[in-house]
C-alpha cells in the first residue's frame, strides 16, 4: 500500500507525490460510484490528488469489475458504473416511467445519430414529411440531441447532433457503436444524395422547386 | 363502392387498399404510404419496380378521391410528381429535355425509400438496446459533490505598512502607543464617584477618593487626580455634592449635599 | 460460475433452482448499488429469483469490497453500499478565492504588529474608532495573531501578539523587522494623509513596485 515512488526522493517532495496506483484505483471507484453521470479522465484527475493517472486507474478498475453486477462503461470521453444489462430484471423496482417517445421522435432521433451532423431540411428528405418543433422539442428537452455546428451552406441551417446522455441512455460508447453503422454506411444509406438534377442540397432552382415544395414543410 | 377503373389485380389487394385509407391518417407522409405499398410487391426494396409503386400509388390516390377523403397536399404533389416519373419512365426520352432521365429519378426514389426503410430498422434496433433506467441502472444514491468554497485572504506588506502609514498620518503628532492603563477618564471617576457620594455625609478630601492604585504612580495619580477633580465639578453642577477649598493649593473637600 | 447447488435435483425442479451464489452475490451488488434506499435481507431475497441467499451473498459482497474504494455497510437492520469513508475527500471540489484583506483588518494587523503586546483598548484608542470582534475574529482565524499574556492592570485585559505564520507570510524574520517609522518615512507612506480609498501619493511608481517585489509574498 505504502510503496513510494522509487524516482521521488524522500522529504518534502513525497508530500506531492501521487498516491500508489492501487490507492488511486479506490479513488476512481469511489467517485464513479459515488457519480450517476458520466466522469471524465480531467475531472478523475482534478479530483484526486495531485500527480494521479485517472486513466491508468479506469484501465485496473474495469477490469477488476469484470463480469460483476455492475460494470464500469465508457460513454463518449467519460465513465460511469452502471449495473449489468443482464440484472435489470431485478431492477423493477427502480425502473423509471419513461414518456413514450412518439414514432416521428424515435425516427428523427435515429436519423440525427446516424446522419449526425444533419439539418432539419435533411432530416425531412429522409422522413419525407415536415418535421414538427414539438418532435424535436421533446429530444432537445430529453437531452439526446443538442445543436450542433452550422452548416456552411446558404442560410447557415443549424445542425442536430446526439448528446453524451444520448449515448449514456442507449449504453453506447459513441456514435459509431450504433447498431449496424457500418453496413448502412458501405450501402450508401448514410449519404445525403441530391434528388437528380438538383446540383447541390439547399440551393434550390425553379426546376426543382416541386419537389423542394412536395417534401418542405414551411413550419 | 364504385370501383371499375381501379385496375387492382385481386380482392385482397383491394381490400388492403381500402385498409390503407381508412389508415390515412396513420401515414406519417407520402414516402412513408409508398414505402407501405412498395411491401405488397413483396421484393427486396433494390429490385422494385417503381413503375408500379408509381401506378398503386396513383391508384391508392384515386380511390381515396372517390371516397371522398380529403388528402393532404403532399399526397396530390406526390401523386403529380409520380405521374410525371411514370410518363418519364413509359415515353422515349425527348432529345430537347436535358433534365433527369426517368431512370435516374426512379433510382432516387427507390433510394429514398430504402434509406427510410433502413432509418426505420434502425430506429427499431436502437430502441431495442438495454436503455438506462430500463435495464441497466445508476447509482441510486448519488453523492453530491459539495462544494466547497475557501476563501483565502491575502495581504502583503506593502498593504501592512499603508495600512499603518495611514493610521499614524491620520494624527502623526499623537502618542501612538497611548498607555491607557494609566489614564482614567472623567466618565470613569464620574461613575465611580457617583456610586459613592451617598457615603460622604462629611467633609472629606478629593485625593482620598482616588481609587487603590492609583496614589503612587506619579503618572496614574495626575490623571486620576484630575479626572476626579473634573468629575467632583460636574457633580456639582448638577447639585450632588459641595466643594471647597480653604486656600491656595490647600486640599479640595467635598461632601454630599444633604437632602431636604 | 456455473455451479450448481448439490441438494437440487435435476429436471424440471431445476428451473425453480437458485442461482449459483456467486451470481447471487452479482444480483445483490446490482440491487444494493442502484437502490437508492438501505435494502433488507428480506428486500433482497424478495428480488432475487427463488431459492437465493440475500445473507450469505451479502457476506461474500462485504468481504470482495473489504479495503475497496466502495463498502458494503449495516445500516439498522438493513444494507447499503458506500464509498469508503477515507475517501470522503474526493467528494468534495475546492474552489479557492482569494480575497483582499478588509482596510480594517489590515489596520488593526499593522498596530497589532507594530505595538505587541497590544490589548484591543490600545488597538482603539490608535485606529481611534472601535475594533469589531469580527475583525480580530478574523485575524485570530488565519491564525496571523493570537492571545498574548494578560496585562496586569486592572481589568487584566488580554493582549494580541503576531505568530510565526504571520512573519512567514509577510516574509520577516521577527516583527522587529517591520519598518521603523522612520523607513516608513523615507518610503513615503508618511507623508501626508490620502484621500479615504486613494493609495497613498507621493510613491513614485518605481519605488512602490521595488518595495512590492520586496516585500510581497507570492505563495
Amino acid at each position: 500500500m505504502a510503496e513510494t515512488d522509487p524516482q521521488t526522493p524522500d522529504g518534502l517532495e513525497s508530500l506531492f507525490e501521487a498516491p500508489p496506483l492501487a490507492e488511486q484505483e479506490r479513488m476512481v471507484e469511489a467517485i464513479l460510484f459515488a457519480t450517476s453521470e458520466t466522469v471524465t479522465i480531467a475531472e478523475l484527475n482534478a479530483r484526486m490528488p495531485h500527480g494521479s493517472d485517472g486513466a491508468q486507474a479506469i484501465e485496473l478498475l474495469k477490469k477488476r469489475y469484470e463480469g460483476r453486477g455492475v460494470c464500469v462503461v465508457k460513454v463518449g470521453d467519460a465513465f460511469a458504473m452502471r449495473t449489468a444489462p443482464d440484472l435489470g430484471f431485478l431492477m423493477r423496482k427502480e425502473t423509471v416511467e419513461t414518456r413514450k417517445l412518439s414514432r416521428a421522435a424515435i425516427e428523427t432521433l435515429a436519423i440525427i445519430a446516424y446522419h449526425q451532423p444533419v439539418t432539419r431540411a435533411e432530416i425531412e428528405e429522409i422522413r419525407g414529411v415536415s418535421v414538427s418543433r414539438g418532435t424535436v422539442d421533446q429530444l432537445l428537452e430529453l437531452e439526446w440531441i443538442r445543436f450542433g455546428r452550422r452548416r456552411m451552406t446558404p442560410g447557415r441551417p443549424v445542425t442536430y447532433v446526439v448528446t453524451q446522455d444520448f449515448l449514456d441512455h442507449f449504453g453506447l460508447e459513441s456514435a459509431r457503436d450504433l447498431p449496424g453503422v457500418k453496413e448502412l454506411r458501405a450501402a450508401g444509406l448514410l449519404e445525403s444524395r441530391p434528388p437528380p438534377g438538383e446540383p447541390l442540397p439547399g440551393e434550390d432552382e425553379d426546376h426543382d422547386e416541386n419537389q423542394a415544395e412536395m417534401f418542405e414543410d414551411e413550419d | 363502392m364504385p370501383d371499375g377503373d381501379v385496375d387492382f389485380e385481386d380482392v385482397e389487394a383491394r381490400l388492403a387498399a381500402e385498409a390503407l385509407i381508412v389508415d390515412v391518417d396513420g401515414f406519417e407522409g407520402p414516402l412513408d404510404l409508398l414505402l407501405t405499398l412498395s411491401r405488397t410487391q413483396k421484393v427486396d426494396l433494390r429490385k422494385i419496380s417503381v413503375l408500379a409503386l408509381a401506378e398503386q400509388y396513383l391508384a391508392f390516390i384515386h380511390q381515396a378521391k372517390s371516397l371522398r377523403i380529403e388528402l393532404a397536399a403532399d399526397y396530390l404533389l406526390m401523386a403529380a410528381w409520380l405521374a410525371f416519373l411514370k410518363s418519364r419512365l413509359l415515353l422515349p426520352p425527348d432529345p430537347s429535355d436535358d433534365g433527369p432521365s426517368g431512370e435516374e429519378l426512379a433510382a432516387h426514389l427507390a433510394f429514398q425509400l430504402e434509406r427510410l426503410s433502413a432509418m426505420r430498422e434502425s430506429a427499431a434496433k436502437l430502441m431495442g438496446r438495454d436503455q438506462k433506467g430500463r435495464d441497466f441502472f445508476v447509482r441510486g444514491v448519488p453523492e453530491d459533490v459539495t462544494r466547497v468554497r475557501k476563501v483565502r485572504y491575502t495581504a502583503t506588506l506593502l498593504d501592512l505598512m499603508q495600512g499603518y502609514a495611514r493610521i499614524r498620518t491620520k494624527d502623526e503628532f499623537r502618542p501612538y502607543a497611548m498607555d491607557r492603563a494609566h489614564v482614567m477618564t472623567l466618565e470613569q471617576a464620574l461613575e465611580r464617584m457617583r456610586g459613592l457620594i451617598g457615603f460622604a455625609g462629611e467633609w472629606t478630601d478629593l485625593l482620598s477618593w482616588l481609587p487603590e492604585g492609583w496614589e503612587t504612580d506619579p503618572a496614574r495619580r495626575r490623571s486620576a487626580t484630575a479626572s476626579h477633580f473634573a468629575a467632583s465639578l460636574e457633580l456639582a453642577k448638577a447639585g450632588a455634592i459641595q466643594i471647597r477649598q480653604s486656600d491656595t493649593f490647600a486640599p479640595i473637600q467635598i461632601r454630599a449635599m444633604e437632602r431636604g
